[in-house]
């Protein structure tokens, strides 16, 4: 996850535009009250609020997968757009390139 | 209780190497022997010395020496998987001053041999995995 | 038998497969990415299949680093800490790691 | 076309080295242009110049040096992800003469922005990972 | 879109999220285990699931090398052997590698 | 899977008593005619045949397993005893040790 955060900053820094697509059980990576500390680990939540600073505001979470999990925006560390499935599809497929993790 | 570990998977892409070090911390705490821990596949590359994480990361190597350094725990690498994938080649770990130049402090190199006594030595031998 | 599960069952069919195996007196363990399985919302449909008399663990510290609550979790799973892992261990034989 | 490649895993344990050697292979045979192969993650393990597989299989390491060596690809190690994984600690990288010894031959060490021009400069960014 | 899948399905969702999502004009190329995934009597139903406009492709040395005969296959997967790979590289954008 | 077998290998050297047991898509590794060589892949195919040398004699199959992909016994490397799920179930459960790929 970090070194996948690391490829998304530098996209930003080479000042290509970046479109961050949560869906399926990737939502949960932005999920409030991650408390990596219990474990030691790297606290990932912090990139997340700092996307902004990188001009990264264009977050989506997909609808479907958001319902299925009972999440709600207001559950999620950043403010974000919850997008139909079809509409994902259409943006992702006008992309240049996809990275998915 | 004795106990045995081995440890299948690289550090920081996987999860495994800081489930199996905490599970050490917390079997030792209740009183039980660690009896060895044997990195495997690609478990060996937690032993690399020269690891450098960014500072606002734990370390993983350091633990594992740490863990030897206070506990006196086992750690043993797998000399095939080592071999396998370069992390030392003999004429290079000589230039190095041996083999012990390659890995962190408390790591020793060694064969299967090694596991199957842990399996069978220990009360329990539990995999941590990719 | 201990089974002892760490991917996440929405992408991987690790825990399918073992909840399709256990028997009465098997106890399976959620770590890692795993413990995705006890939210209510989600795979309660997979622990629900399991019979009675198989016990379902998740590990605390990888509940709290995923930002998982305790009241998210399916009623029918335990919680242990790293020592609660420890103590499953010794008190089962053998243990799979299905990794 | 120009082609870039990424690679994610490390040999042996997964397939991922394998397939995107062969798939360069059919790239250069069909006339494409590969721009740049960068190795990520534990991708990097790739480029372990003392690497000794078994004599009776392939020798993953070997391979890339001699696309390097016959068709120039550029293969270059990202250099976070080795410093973290422990494959160039640069005083260590010294007493062996610098990097590239570290390196296998054809390999060089460079920072994320080279995967983000190969991306850019190329028509195609292809991930290959575990 | 060209999807390239890499997991074996029996063991991993990558392919069946990808199922979920492929729209018309998209095509799907399984590599290594993903290659299970055509053996008729296994996975075919995940297969049948597919819109008739998007295509399946397996690579034919990864079938070779699991000893999945050509006949094993489902009749709706097409086969390509690396060439044909990189062919479908290069005529279809985006790529997405679901690793 | 080579590095697998390396255990299994061993753990006959030092005269454990081994079971092999292939359920799922395990079961495939067992297949005839896996030609490895045209992805210069180690074949493993050789190891398999050769287990009887190291005294491994006990391999089995899950018959659900089988059936499920529609094999046959004789589609497969070597001899194996095609086994119920809950009667493989009960081996593994008095195993000492049990290791899974």
């Amino acid at each position: 996850m970090q070194e996948f955060l690391d490829i998304v900053l530098m996209a930003a820094a080479f000042d290509q535009r970046v479109v961050l697509v949560f869906e399926g059980d990737g939502i949960y990576a932005l999920m409030k009250d991650q408390q990596a500390e219990v474990l030691d680990l790297k606290d990932n939540s912090l990139i997340f609020k700092a996307l902004s600073i990188y001009d990264i505001n264009d977050v989506a979470v997909e609808k479907e997968s958001m319902q299925a999990r009972a999440i709600k925006t207001d559950q999620l560390l950043i403010p974000v757009v919850a997008t139909p499935r079809h509409e994902l599809k259409q943006r992702l497929q006008s992309a240049d390139q996809v990275f998915s993790l | 209780m004795k106990i045995s570990l081995q440890i299948n998977a690289s550090p920081y892409q996987h999860q495994a190497a800081d489930s199996a070090w905490h599970f050490i911390q917390a079997a030792i705490l209740s009183g039980h022997e660690v009896y060895r821990v044997f990195f495997y596949h690609d478990g060996i590359f937690n032993a690399l010395r020269d690891a450098r994480p960014p500072g606002d990361e734990r370390d993983i190597v350091k633990r594992w020496s740490d863990l030897n350094a206070k506990h006196g725990v086992d750690l043993v690498v797998c000399v095939s998987s080592a071999q396998r994938r370069g992390l030392l080649e003999q004429t290079v770990a000589k230039k190095l001053g041996g083999y012990q130049a390659a890995l962190a402090d408390g790591f020793r190199i060694a064969g299967l041999g090694l596991l199957m006594e842990a399996i069978i030595e220990a009360d329990r031998h539990i995999t941590f995995g990719a | 038998m201990l089974y002892i599960i760490n991917k996440n069952p929405s992408q991987n069919l690790a825990l399918k497969n073992c909840v399709d195996q256990a028997i009465a007196g098997d106890v399976i363990l959620l770590i890692e990415s795993a413990v995705y399985a006890v939210i209510n919302a989600a795979q309660s449909t997979l622990l629900q299949s399991l019979d009675d008399q198989v016990s379902v663990y998740a590990l605390i510290p990888d509940l709290q680093a995923r930002g998982i609550a305790l009241d998210q979790c399916y009623r029918g799973v335990n919680v242990v800490d790293y020592a609660g892992f420890v103590g499953l261990v010794t008190e089962h034989q053998p243990v799979r790691s299905c990794f």
